[in-house]
């Protein structure tokens, strides 16, 4: 069994005292302790920015990937070894802006992995300039006149690509994002969980108050989680109150599912000695 | 008469089969015991155009197409306007009569052969696809060459389904009695069966023999997103990935593959990716990851002519310097360049265990007319290059905490794939420590710049025992061509054409292009008379590298940049210009 | 007692103002008449860890941060026990006693000067905000420094809002009236205000300069995506962007950057964009385009250690390589490596001309050092380099039809702006004819390729004219340093310590690295008696470039790859060294 | 009046006989003459693939770029000179792959320009492989084995961007699909149109006939074009009746319209001699 004391590095954490990162964390360690999970048979992808220090701060496999890549990254792990619990924790500069190319066609695929954005609505480590997920009017020092754009609805996005596990966390409400992440990390097929993180340094708008204020939990209220449309319409509140908790759940094949020579195979084992091509080679005669 | 000395082309609108049918014809060739060199011409369209296909078949050795032709398969007037200045005096155009008019004066030459061969009609009759015209066309040739139509028919059903090989079987029938029966004896050129005592060869493109070399080498993973001229990797291994265990994807760009594989290799399956220059821009972000996370993935850069999109479906080598230097920051990297369809092979194997022993990106550098190109080459030896994959600790790991950075002696550190117990397998593209965790200090840092530039160090040591260049031709010669890549095969059949008037010429391949052989070139460039470098570029990238790793100024460049391979004998002409 | 010559370090944790209060300091300095250069020293992190800033003040000019430290502000103990061996011997620290307790062990030196304030008391008592703990330290370093107190609240109100001035001149005095009640006299090192007949001068980071010099040239859209070190431009801009009609544009990733800046080109603005080696990864096949559609954008690459993230706030000199060979196929550009904050602004002049001028995109590579020091510098003639937009044709188009792509002498076709009455403007990434169209014929590729490397040909004439190299120094030296970029600070400061010794060294300086100045470099560098080529990486880039172009190896290379700048007296020791 | 004629140019056609390009080409170009838009004051943006022959073929002005870039490249122009009508053609591959990152930003930031898909539902110019939209269980040479993920639904995507003008037509009916480039054009912000393109040479699924079977006209159904979540459950509709049309039209403010220094203003005209800039020179001292 894994304790909070094994997932632990020698890395001064090097967050911003308050920062929302800190609950994220917390909820995945325990998330991890609570599934059980092995240190060696989880990986945790990263992307670059405040959330990429994931690497630094959890004790098991790591792979800080570059910017915007988390979901290629985790892709390749995944499919190259699907023993490995593979969890992506990605900005949301680095997926819904530099790594927006991915994020529809790893949740088609239906990867067999988690992600989880660290959605602070700023672009923290490069000091907070806007983002895609910033509401209209945010004033950053690439925006000093205020975001023009709509904000980007990364949920909705997720459910018209039919995603099979869509869900939205607040890094406030530790023990419900832990819930989230464990139901996450034992979904079979893609899961995704948005979750919302106060950056105390760059973010004077979205702080925890503010979020403390609209948030209520879609579990609470009977929402069904099987049923998208339901989920979408659920993906658009925003203002006053603001869902958070599962959004969509349903499985469905996972890309693996679907290449049944390689189905479960850890593929890792296999490359040991030359392949006989001898079959194709009779071909080229 | 002309024995086993033939050079065929086969030109048509796209969409009419014309890349099959000469590879077909090709194939015959190859079956009767005869070397062959395929080569495809083909603009950026679907159908419509203008393609062709060029067969070169001898008893001898061939590597590249000739620059004229002895037969031509006209399924289209514009095959006759486009080439027939490239025809032999004495040689034939095999075409359908009813289908195309071409007056004398548009002809505007008396010394070759018109043969009329009804094809439309034979189809028609036959009830089959227009795409079979060719097929007819075909039995034509192998009439008109004297050659042997079981052969063909047996190519045929080892190619095609059953009905569709009968089918075929039926229409190159009536194509041979056709033109027996009107052309007998009538074309000085012949094909004869050669019993040879070697094995049989086969016939396989550049991107074959390196999809093929990848099976063999293990590889896992493929993943890469469509381009021209690197696409048909991805549709031949995607073809058999059931057969091998592998997976083969599609990804929604040229970033998610090399990323990708970047997972897929610190995994640790042997992996691989491939695409042509607007791909591998995107890519050169992931191969600065790559290097700094000591992963191994291999890149398959087939060149096309650019700058940008160019011309897509033509060859240049204009990649070069960009496949060496790519990617903000330094790391250690390999660079080959094949020049055959047999290196295809065997380099790729060496790319895989290369990467995987020292922890770097291999990328193999290849372009449209090696990548596309059919050659004859002996049965590839699939044990002849064993599959060493570094130090890897496949089992359990134990004893102090796993360092995936770890410094060693050379710069290697032994390697443990993520799920084995015991260890934690962590790696980062910030700067890291030798446990993968971000670090951000000065000494620290320029010591894992060192580990991985000792790693350099170690690779160069280890290439001194690869054939990372060869000399083909004389060991003393009064010049030295230098190349790298797919200009080996024009080279080669220059230096013959050369030999032949007395020439005294050799020629230095390079076929490690990072790191740079540098003593290896030195020793054959000392004893040098004269040295010309030939190349498909315009600035001699060749050249420049050269200069700045021996301080030395080539004599002479010989380059060419429309898209176009050399021609033997064009280039045996340009080399003797300047001897 | 040592005047005007200082070197000042303000160290703390991130987020507790340090780079400000070191820029308010170098500030006040700049004021007296004074020569500052300011570098700050940051980890990737937004609060916490430590951060420096140094500043040196001289009455003769500085180009650079010194090796050691005369007067430590010290917001935290980090910096206390980080910094004490660079203090000089009778070097003070100003720090607060009462929040960091420091033993004289802990120190380990009795040759310094403990010079407590009670900043948190003082703070307190005003009821400002922590942050303003560092202004409290600024006053009471004025008042060691026995320099004018006045000038520093002239500063502050320059630089706030009247009601955080007021609060931040409260501080001053207080840190000042402390310092002066209980230290007076007790550093032997003062700062006098300095009448200068020369103008006032102006403190500017590279970035800035850069910035300053796109409005100045005409720059009307701005798009990037922000990348630490190119960050500071976008942000630059965009806080100025409705005073000069500008878009600046915070993009989605850098591919879009590229791609819009190479249409804002290709309608008719000037326009630039800038990032730093992974962006720039991102943006190589967008540069091939621009290239091959011949649109003109200007490209700003700010480097920082790789490879891939490498040290995202640290300095590096390791993509010269990459900047000059990105993109696949062969086309002309410039590459051009602004020295200082003199040279980053009028080199961008230039670039904007000279991208529209040869329609070839332009890189400015410069790095952290550069980009986010600040250094002292005459104000900017606005008019020394006007606008030279090329041949372009705004009115109407009349005559025949107007081709894009034109033949011309020089390889440069004059250029229409869509929109313009009688000319349609059709470019492509495809090759392609004079009018635009894609082309695949081999002749008119060729052709095409050869207008564009005329283009290269009037450049490199047009260059001659230019600054594309400088010397520094005697004309005549022992021995000749070699450098490009941001190195330029510490080789001058260097060059200063060695004359002093009396070695008689210059320094070549080279500015444009793509084309190569060959016979202006080989022109110095044959009188040169011994060649020492300075760089901030590994492989010394700058030295294969030279045996490149010159068939030339430089006697020495002194390479440093730790992120951090040379410090001007190390530098000069490595010198000596080789001398 | 510009005629057909004027809008042809010299370069021959090479798409395949019978390919649907040739009906969004005389849409295209109908819709131009109807629009009464002049040859110099248009821009023809066009990405790689078969789609992106279309610059080869109207002789207005053009940009041929490169593979997925369409948006970023023709937001420059329309930025830079808002005078200008900025039309994109793009392909599936192009857009909804290469170029998929793209896709949400420039519709949120309402960029006013067109963007025209030719959806043929594979790579055409790369010989056929599968690609985002192609169906589940397509065969292709690239996906021998038939194509794994659901596909990607663009308009969906579109409209929960907050996209302002959304619809799709069909390269077999051309006068519709005219009508809609008309509209689209017309639109002020960014107008995107799906065309069903039929690829006679690799599409053997999605021909001329399978769509005729199936489309209809959402304005023949009273749809109204202003109800966004009506025309979200239209953009499900697959299967034996795929609807064709306006999904969604409703005008909100341009990305330029919130720049109120260079509304309308054309930049292009404005760099011909140094900017003075001693205001911040001032504040450098
Ligand atoms: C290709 C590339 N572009 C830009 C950057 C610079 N960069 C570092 S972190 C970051 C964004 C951080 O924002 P986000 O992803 O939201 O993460 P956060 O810091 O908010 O957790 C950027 C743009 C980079 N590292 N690589
Ligand atoms: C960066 C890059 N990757 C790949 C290619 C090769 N390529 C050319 S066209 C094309 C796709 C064509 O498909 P689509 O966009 O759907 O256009 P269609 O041909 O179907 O109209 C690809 C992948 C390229 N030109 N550039
Ligand atoms: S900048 Fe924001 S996101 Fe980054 S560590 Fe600080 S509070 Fe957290
Ligand atoms: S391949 Fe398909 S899309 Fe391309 S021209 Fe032919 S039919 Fe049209
Ligand atoms: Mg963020
Ligand atoms: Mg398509």
């Amino acid at each position: 069994m894994v304790t909070l004391d094994d997932l632990k590095t020698p890395k001064t954490n090097t967050w911003c005292p308050g920062c929302g990162n800190f609950g994220i964390l917390m909820a995945f360690k325990k998330a991890l302790i609570e599934l059980g999970l092995q240190r060696e048979d989880t990986v945790l992808v990263s992307g670059i920015g405040c959330h990429g220090k994931m690497v630094n701060y959890v004790n098991i496999n790591g792979f800080h990937g570059i910017h915007g890549r988390v979901l290629p990254l985790a892709t390749g792990i995944n499919l190259s070894n699907p023993n490995l619990t593979v969890v992506g924790f990605a900005g949301d500069a680095d997926q819904y802006n530099e790594g927006w190319g991915h994020f529809a066609h790893a949740i088609r695929q239906n990867i067999d992995m988690t992600l989880i954005v660290h959605d602070n609505m700023v672009l923290g480590l490069t000091t907070g300039q806007a983002t895609s997920t910033s509401q209209q009017g945010f004033k950053s020092k690439s925006t000093p006149f205020g975001v023009i754009p709509p904000m980007l609805n990364p949920l909705a996005h997720a459910l018209v690509s039919n995603g099979s596990f869509v869900a939205r966390g607040f890094a406030g409400d530790m023990m419900h994002l832990k819930g989230l992440m464990v139901e996450a990390i034992k979904h079979r097929g893609f899961a995704f969980i948005d979750v919302f993180q106060p950056c105390v340094s760059f973010n004077y708008l979205n702080t925890y108050d503010w979020f403390s204020q609209r948030i209520y939990k879609l579990d609470e209220e009977g929402h069904d989680v099987t049923d998208r449309k339901k989920a979408l319409e659920k993906s658009f509140e925003w203002g006053d109150k603001i869902p958070i908790g599962v959004f969509y759940n349903k499985e469905r094949p996972t890309y693996q599912d679907s290449l049944p020579h390689v189905k479960d195979e850890n593929l890792t084992k296999l490359s040991t000695k030359n392949v006989d091509v001898t079959s194709i080679i009779k071909e080229m005669m | 008469m002309i024995i086993n000395k033939l050079s065929l082309l086969v030109g048509g609108e796209a969409g009419a089969g014309i890349n099959r049918s000469g590879f077909l014809f090709a194939k015959i060739c190859l079956r009767g015991g005869l070397n062959v060199f395929g080569a495809n011409d083909y603009q950026s369209l679907i159908r419509g155009g203008h393609n062709f296909y060029t067969v070169r078949a001898d008893d001898e050795e061939v590597y590249s197409q000739a620059d004229t032709v002895d037969l031509i398969i006209a399924l289209n007037k514009e095959t006759i306007l486009f080439h027939k200045t490239e025809l032999v005096t004495g040689g034939a155009i095999i075409y359908d009569a009813d289908k195309i008019t071409i007056t004398n004066q548009e002809l505007g030459r008396d010394d070759i052969k018109l043969i009329h061969v009804p094809l439309r009609k034979i189809v028609k009759e036959l009830q089959g696809p227009q795409i079979m015209e060719n097929t007819v066309a075909l039995g034509a040739a192998i009439a008109l060459l004297d050659y042997d139509l079981e052969i063909m028919n047996k190519v045929l059903k080892d190619t095609f389904k059953p009905k569709t090989a009968e089918l075929n079987i039926n229409a190159t029938k009536q194509g041979y009695t056709y033109a027996k029966q009107n052309y007998s004896d009538s074309f000085d050129y012949k094909l004869k069966t050669v019993k040879t005592t070697t094995k049989q060869k086969i016939f396989v493109t550049g991107n074959e023999a390196i999809g093929l070399a990848a099976i063999n080498a293990g590889c896992k993973l493929y993943a890469a997103y469509p381009m021209t001229p690197a696409t048909s990797i991805l549709h031949f291994l995607a073809s058999v990935d059931r057969q091998y265990n592998m997976i083969v994807i599609q990804t929604e760009t040229e970033i998610a593959a090399i990323n990708m594989v970047a997972g897929a290799s610190y995994a640790g399956v042997r992996t691989m990716t491939a695409t042509s220059g607007g791909g591998f821009c995107l890519m050169t972000e992931g191969l600065g990851m790559i290097g700094m996370t000591e992963t191994s993935p291999v890149i398959v850069l087939v060149q096309r002519p650019g700058p940008s999109t160019g011309l897509p479906t033509y060859t240049a080598q204009g990649d070069l310097r960009f496949a060496i230097h790519a990617s903000q920051g330094e790391f250690p990297r390999v660079v080959i360049a094949p020049g055959d369809v047999e290196e295809c092979f065997y380099n790729t194997l060496e790319a895989f265990n290369l990467a995987e022993k020292f922890q770097i990106p291999a990328i193999i550098i290849s372009d449209k007319y090696l990548a596309e190109s059919n050659g004859t080459t002996q049965i590839y030896d699939q044990n002849r290059i064993g599959i060493d994959r570094g130090q890897l600790i496949t089992d359990q790991y134990a004893g102090e905490e796993y360092k995936r950075h770890k410094f060693t002696e050379n710069g290697i550190s032994p390697r443990v794939l993520p799920g084995t117990k015991g260890a934690i397998v962590r790696t980062n593209a910030d700067e890291h420590n030798e446990l993968g965790y971000t670090t951000e200090d000065p000494m620290l840092s320029t010591k894992m710049t060192d580990k991985r530039f000792k790693k350099l160090d170690a690779l160069t040591k280890e290439l001194e025992r690869y054939e990372t260049v060869k000399l083909h031709g004389p060991k003393t010669a009064d010049a030295t061509i230098i190349g790298w890549g797919s200009t080996k095969g024009p080279i080669r059949e220059a230096m013959k054409l050369l030999s032949k008037e007395g020439f005294k010429v050799n020629y230095l391949q390079i076929v490690y292009l990072t790191p740079f052989p540098v003593s290896k070139v030195q020793a054959i460039l000392r004893s040098a008379k004269k040295t010309i470098v030939v190349e498909n570029n315009r600035t001699s990238q060749l050249s420049s590298i050269i200069r700045e790793h021996l301080l030395k100024t080539v004599d002479h460049k010989i380059l060419k940049y429309d898209g176009r391979p050399f021609n033997p004998e064009a280039l045996a002409r340009s080399i003797k210009e300047v001897l």
